[in-house]
């Protein structure tokens, strides 16, 4: 039988899957899609604890709903801002962009 | 026993799919991979039952934040495709941290004893969930609206092209202590 | 009694901070006040001291001025003010009175003109205040109080022409000098202290004899000793004193000769009881003494500025004191004091009277002046014979009964050292004496002979009072007054059992030979010439270098202060600037580099960031779920 | 209990008159001295109020005034004074009135100067008179850091790395006493050792019975943070720099009240609470209080420049405060309380005198002067009182604490006593070998136009001098408040068993 393990390991998965994206790529766009990966597995874990520990109560799941809204936020403004860098550098390489450095 | 399958099955393609956009060197691919993934993992919600959190799933990012995605990239890459999705510097150690995340999170999952509650997927979640959005996080649900709406401006503000540009013009000489230094 | 003793205490500081404070702009009005204040005391102490005689029955009052109480094993402070008013400190307060008001009153002669007319006299009222609150107390601390006054007064004084390097260093040469035997009587008291709870002499006359640790008390009473080793001027503190001479004539004559520096003598008698009780103590302030008395006399033979000789004249004399109170005898010690302080400030106030009329101190560029100045000549000579001891002048009395006392208690080197310096001392006053008073007149462009005039009543008045004491003040210490009047100075101050004065013809009349003797090798030599005295210099070249040099003791300690203190503060500086400095600055700066080198770390690049946060959060998470530092899992 | 509320007027009126400073424009000088000097002289005609009618026979904290603040955690405006601290509050009181004088003609951010450094002097108050830890604290750090700017804006001589190294020194030392402050605020909360709630109140503390392996370290932090600002040997090395740089009033400020806040921090605080702890480091007190004596009375002996003699001078005498701490006896510790007062005074004074003769002649090198005393001859009478004062002369107040101290050191450690005894030497060979180069020696004609001091120049003369005289005189009355003051704490010293390092 398929436990809340099962989907726990797969949720670490996807977040070190995503997180390697996020981390090693150099496209900002990339980087981006890997983030939006680690979210979805922050997600499952919300949704599977919420199946397998309380599921009278759906808070976990509104929780999950919760984190899209805010990714589609961030989604929204995080490619803006890749948009006006882009006009300002004509690159979207994210380790060029170290103007905070030392 | 159909359950087990599915799991297998979609969990299986998701971590290919996920792999794949992480591996893959073109940046259109790599979006197509991540709306394959964020696909099944929609279906993996609807295998615990939770139906609508599926629904949004499917609605908010496979249909709105990929298409997003594939805008950013079409608006922003104008040399070639093939190649616009390359490692970094840090692929090794980025690998390494990833693998040893994952590795440490499996551990505690297994050392973990969580007492599980057995419950049936066949129920609706939707009207639940309305009541809770509409009492219980009535706050949070507002407030999630006020944020989407200044993301909506902030993009559009972000966004705007002559924005760029005035910023990208010179300063009056002495004008400020940045000007100096960028 | 006591109301007396302390309104002719502070009738001078009175005069002082009028002096100060309002009327420094009238230079006449200021001296009047002083002199007028100063009168008051001398009225009053000679009016107290006859009470004295009369009845010898100490008074004493006292108040508390500090006290903490005791907690714990501790002992609490308790600090009075007193006034002790009994046989030795009326006598003292007579003295200092009297030469002060002398010396201000000769000073409305000598200081005429001067700029700083009114502040001098302001000072000397200081000074006269600080000498009779130190005479009157009546504990150790009340003495220490007054002592270190007294050494700023000295300090003024000696430095009053401000603006002349050689003053300003010689005041400040006496100050610290002083500083260190304070610095002796500081610790020495504050030991007292510790054993005793106490400062009052008469309590710790009595309980001293009575305490069973003598090494502890020989520790004290030498450490005590120091002060008025310091302040009567006696080796290794020595030095000071000839260069005090840098101060005005009649200061000399107050302070260097008949009243401070004999304050050192007046607290050895003050505090005799803690010195009488270590043998061993008493042996050493005896041979400082003799040896500051023939030292000083042998720097005195060759010396050529007439202050100086005066200077060097009075330590010897101050070293006769400590020889009698170290021999035992307080009465000889204070005898000698009282002579010594009529005409040490005569031959002061004489030679005051000779710079004035000549603005010149060299004796070998003076001559011929008994002509000129026939009253400076004549008590000069008078003090001069006092002091190399001539029967019957006051002189000889009391030097004869300090050469008896150290005969008496067998220390015959002693009394062997007492009749050289004796000779020495007449040798060198009429070395002196005949150089500047008779022989021919040194001719014009080399002297001053031609402005050479007598000098005003205000000068010779004083100088005669003087020289009468110097002829007189002897009598009441010797046999014949005994014999009148049925007491003496010996039984009138004395510790112990009262002291007859007795003329033993064994010492006083070697004491008078040589003394001839000196006088008449020096008119051999001075007077009538026989043999040139450069070329006795010539002969005893070396000796004469060493001695015209002061045993090359200034340059030693010169040398000390520069290598000692001087280098010892050139380390410490260095020590903090380098080592302590260093090590902070040393912190700082490396807390610099290293934060310079660790901002490079901050490659302003998302992904270095990101890569470090999640590398730490993966090893804290492997840690956690291993158990490795503790964690949840079983 | 005394019914006059003075404390909170005292500790108000620079407060309230820093406040009112802002809104003045600054432009309007007379406005802006005027306020500071009123606020001044509210400060300390209160203070002195407060000093003749503190009831002497009763002694003990009077005054008494309490506001709850942070209640939860036992925090509480407590303000009181006592014999040891009413003193130091009148002090203060007398420096700030003194230095405003001093400042009178400044024309460089003058407003600012004195927002600063009423806010400092406000913060020094705080400090003397809270009653309560936390508040006593807060307010040493009130005092600090407005220093930095006053160091950096209005200084000389290397301001600003003077004025860094000061902050510096003075934080870290703050850091440490704070480790402490807490751990006495966890142990006094813990129900097995302490009380069981957690309070800063001193009254409530004084019921705890600290351990004795609490009290050592406890005491060794207070020690060494309070160290820095008293200042400690080897922890001193802020003070000539900052002395030096900070402008004349700030001198008078720092050498005159802000060191004595590390000796009464101590005292009221480390001896207060921890006396095993005390008597513990006491012996490494007392040596370390010899070498500040001493070796640094040597190394004010090479210094070319006036303030920087002055500056060493003042950590030399402050060795004295420490060996009065060390000895930890009724008398020593009189003396060491009494001593902070007259060094503040006297301190305040030099730096005075100093400062007038540095905005003259725009010189502090020693070898540039010689015979001054010609053409100032009220700066230099000035000069030399306190320069005897500060020698130890009988009849100036410096005098009767150094005596006090040696009274009640000696019975404890006699060695390091007489070590310490010895500067009497080495203080007369420095100050008056200054004094003969600077005032005595051939009138240096470059300086013949030098003014005397005169007008608003000569009250910090007369009143800083006038006190020094006066109890110099007739200490009675004055020793008599701080040993009164002194005795609770030595009545807790005394009930704790004795013991040292040695």
């Amino acid at each position: 039988m398929i436990g809340l393990t099962h989907y726990l390991i797969l949720a670490a998965l996807l977040f070190s899957i995503g997180l390697l994206g996020a981390i090693a790529k150099r496209n900002a766009i990339s980087v981006f899609m890997g983030i939006e990966l680690m979210l979805n597995s922050v997600n499952i874990n919300f949704v599977a604890f919420n199946h397998f520990l309380h599921p009278q109560f759906l808070a976990g799941q509104a929780f999950a709903i919760f984190v899209i809204v805010v990714a589609a936020a961030e989604v929204s403004v995080g490619l803006a801002i890749i948009l006006a860098l882009y006009r300002r550098r004509a690159n979207t390489g994210v380790d060029e962009l170290d103007l905070l450095k030392w | 026993m159909l359950g087990v399958i599915f799991f297998y099955f979609f969990a299986a393609l998701a971590v290919v799919a996920a792999v794949a956009m992480v591996v893959t060197r073109n940046l259109v691919h790599a979006a197509l991979f991540m709306a394959g993934t964020f696909l099944l993992i929609a279906f993996l919600y609807i295998l615990m039952g939770a139906d609508y959190v599926g629904a949004v799933q499917i609605l908010v990012y496979v249909g709105a934040i990929s298409i997003l995605f594939v805008f950013g990239i079409m608006l922003t890459k104008r040399d070639r495709i093939e190649d616009s999705n390359r490692f970094n510097r840090y692929g090794v150690a980025a690998t390494i941290v990833a693998v040893l995340l994952f590795a440490g999170i499996v551990l505690a999952v297994l050392g973990a004893a969580f007492r599980t509650v057995p419950s049936d997927a066949s129920t609706s979640t939707i009207q639940t969930i309305a009541n809770l959005f509409l009492n219980e996080y009535v706050l949070a649900f507002e407030f999630a609206g006020i944020l989407l709406l200044a993301a909506l401006v902030g993009a559009i503000v972000i966004g705007q092209t002559h924005l760029g540009k005035a910023r990208a013009k010179p300063r009056a000489p002495g004008a400020g202590i940045e000007g100096g230094k960028a | 009694m006591s109301t007396l003793a302390i309104i002719l205490t502070v009738a001078p500081l009175a005069a002082y901070a009028v002096i100060v404070f309002f009327t420094s702009r009238w230079k006449a009005l200021s001296a009047g006040i002083a002199i007028a204040a100063t009168g008051t005391s001398l009225a009053l102490s000679i009016w107290l001291l006859l009470g004295m005689i009369g009845d010898p029955t100490p008074v004493h009052v006292s108040m508390s001025w500090l006290s903490i109480p005791h907690l714990g094993g501790i002992r609490g402070l308790d600090i009075s003010m007193g006034v002790l008013v009994d046989p030795l400190s009326s006598l003292m307060m007579t003295i200092v009175s009297f030469v002060a008001f002398l010396v201000m009153v000769y000073s409305l002669g000598y200081m005429k003109g001067d700029e700083g007319f009114s502040r001098y006299f302001a000072y000397l009222g200081l000074f006269t205040f600080s000498m009779l609150g130190l005479v009157i107390a009546d504990n150790y601390f009340q003495t220490f109080v007054f002592w270190e006054l007294v050494g700023l007064s000295s300090y003024l004084l000696i430095g009053f022409w401000r603006l002349k390097d050689s003053a300003a260093e010689a005041s400040k040469k006496a100050f610290v000098t002083n500083r260190w035997g304070d610095f002796g009587f500081l610790v020495g008291i504050l030991l007292l202290f510790t054993i005793f709870g106490t400062f009052d002499f008469a309590v710790l006359a009595k309980e001293i004899p009575a305490y069973e640790h003598l090494g502890l008390i020989a520790l004290i009473a030498v450490l005590v000793f120091t002060g008025p080793m310091g302040k009567s001027a006696q080796v290794p503190f020595h030095v000071w004193l000839p260069d005090a001479m840098e101060g005005p004539t009649p200061v000399s004559a107050l302070i260097h000769a008949a009243t401070m520096v004999a304050a050192g003598v007046y607290l050895v008698a003050r505090g005799f009881v803690l010195f009488q009780s270590v043998p061993q103590v008493m042996e050493l302030i005896a041979w400082i003494g003799g040896f500051t008395a023939i030292f000083a006399a042998l720097i005195a033979l060759v010396q050529r500025d007439i202050k100086r000789i005066l200077a060097y004249s009075t330590l010897s004399q101050l070293g006769y004191m400590f020889l009698a109170l170290g021999a035992g005898s307080m009465s000889a010690g204070m005898f000698h004091l009282t002579t010594h302080a009529f005409f040490k400030a005569l031959l002061f106030l004489g030679a005051g009277s000779v710079i004035h009329a000549l603005h010149e101190q060299d004796i070998f560029r003076m001559g011929g002046l008994s002509k000129k100045m026939p009253v400076t000549t004549w008590t000069f000579v008078i003090g001069s014979l006092s002091l190399a001891g001539l029967f019957p002048l006051a002189g000889f009395w009391s030097k004869d009964e300090i050469l008896l006392v150290a005969l008496r208690e067998g220390q015959t080197a002693l009394f062997v050292i007492g009749l050289v310096t004796a000779f020495l001392t007449a040798f060198y006053m009429f070395r002196l004496i005949f150089t500047v008073f008779f022989g021919e007149p040194v001719p014009a462009e080399h002297g001053h002979g031609h402005q050479a005039h007598e000098s005003p009543v205000s000068m010779t008045g004083p100088l005669v009072l003087l020289a009468l004491l110097s002829v007189v003040a002897g009598l009441v210490g010797s046999p014949w007054w005994q014999a009148w009047f049925g007491s003496s100075f010996g039984s009138f101050i004395f510790f112990g059992e009262p002291e007859a004065p007795h003329l033993d013809l064994a010492v006083a009349l070697p004491a008078t030979i040589v003394a001839v003797l000196g006088i008449g090798i020096a008119w051999l030599v001075y007077g009538k010439k026989l043999v040139r005295h450069e070329a006795l210099a010539e002969r005893f070249r070396p000796l004469h270098t060493l001695l015209l040099n002061k045993f090359y003791i200034d340059e030693f300690y010169a040398l000390v202060f520069k290598w000692v203190m001087m280098l010892g503060g050139r380390v410490f500086d260095w020590f903090d600037h380098r080592v302590i400095d260093g090590t902070f600055d040393g912190l700082g700066s490396a807390t610099r580099t290293s934060g310079g080198k660790l901002r490079l770390l901050q490659t302003g690049r998302l992904q270095s960031y990101a890569l470090v946060l999640f590398g730490a959060v993966a090893v804290a998470v492997v840690l956690v779920s291993t158990n490795l530092i503790g964690g949840f899992a079983k | 209990m005394n019914g006059l509320h003075l404390l909170p007027g005292i500790i108000l009126a620079p407060f309230v008159a820093a406040l009112i400073l802002l809104f003045i424009p600054s432009t309007a000088r007379n406005a802006i001295r005027g306020l500071a000097l009123a606020a001044a002289s509210c400060s300390l005609a209160l203070a002195t109020l407060a000093m003749f009618t503190y009831d002497n026979a009763a002694k003990g904290l009077q005054f008494v005034e309490h506001v709850p603040w942070l209640t939860t955690f036992g925090i509480s405006l407590d303000l009181g004074v006592d014999g040891l601290s009413l003193p130091l509050v009148l002090l203060t009181a007398i420096i700030l009135f003194a230095g405003v004088f001093v400042s009178w003609k400044l024309e460089n951010r003058a407003k600012e100067f004195f927002t600063y450094t009423l806010l400092l002097v406000g913060g020094v108050f705080g400090v003397f008179m809270s009653t309560d830890l936390f508040v006593l604290f807060m307010f040493i750090e009130i005092a600090v850091i407005p220093k930095y700017v006053l160091i950096s804006v209005w200084g000389s001589t290397r301001k600003d790395y003077a004025a860094m190294k000061y902050t510096l020194y003075l934080l870290s030392g703050s850091a440490i006493a704070f480790i402490g402050l807490f751990a006495v605020y966890t142990y006094v909360g813990s129900p097995h050792t302490g009380l069981g709630y957690g309070t800063f109140s001193l009254a409530e503390l004084a019921k705890v019975n600290f351990s004795p392996e609490f009290q050592k370290w406890a005491f060794l932090a207070m020690l060494v943070g309070f160290g820095v600002l008293v200042p400690i040997f080897p922890l001193h090395r802020w003070t000539p720099d900052g002395h030096s740089a900070a402008p004349t009033t700030i001198s008078m400020l720092l050498a005159g009240v802000i060191m004595k806040l590390g000796g009464y921090a101590i005292i009221r605080v480390g001896l207060g609470f921890f006396p095993m702890g005390a008597q513990y480091w006491a012996p490494v007190v007392a040596i370390l209080a010899a070498i500040n004596v001493i070796y640094i009375a040597f190394v004010a002996l090479v210094q070319k420049d006036m303030k920087f003699v002055v500056a060493n001078s003042s950590i030399s005498h402050m060795g004295f405060v420490l060996l009065g701490i060390a000895s930890m006896n009724a008398v020593s510790l009189s003396g060491a309380a009494a001593q902070m007062f007259a060094h503040g005074i006297m301190a305040a004074l030099f730096f005075a005198l100093v400062g007038q003769v540095y905005d003259k002649a725009h010189t502090r090198n020693i070898a540039d002067f010689g015979g001054l005393a010609k053409y100032m001859p009220r700066t230099s009478a000035a000069f030399l009182v306190v320069g005897l004062a500060s020698l130890g002369l009988p009849g100036l107040f410096n005098f009767v604490p150094e005596f006090t101290v040696f009274a009640g050191s000696i019975q404890r450690f006699t060695v390091i006593t007489i070590v310490s005894v010895f500067s009497v030497v080495v203080t007369a060979i420095y100050v008056l070998w200054v004094y003969q180069r600077v005032f005595f020696g051939p009138a240096n004609e470059r300086w013949a136009g030098l003014p005397d001091a005169k007008g608003v120049e000569l009250v910090p003369i007369v009143l800083l001098g006038g006190v020094l005289l006066v109890l110099g005189v007739w200490p009675g009355p004055f020793m008599d408040m701080v040993s009164g003051g002194i005795m609770p704490i030595v009545g807790r010293i005394v009930s704790a068993p004795m013991g040292g390092i040695f």
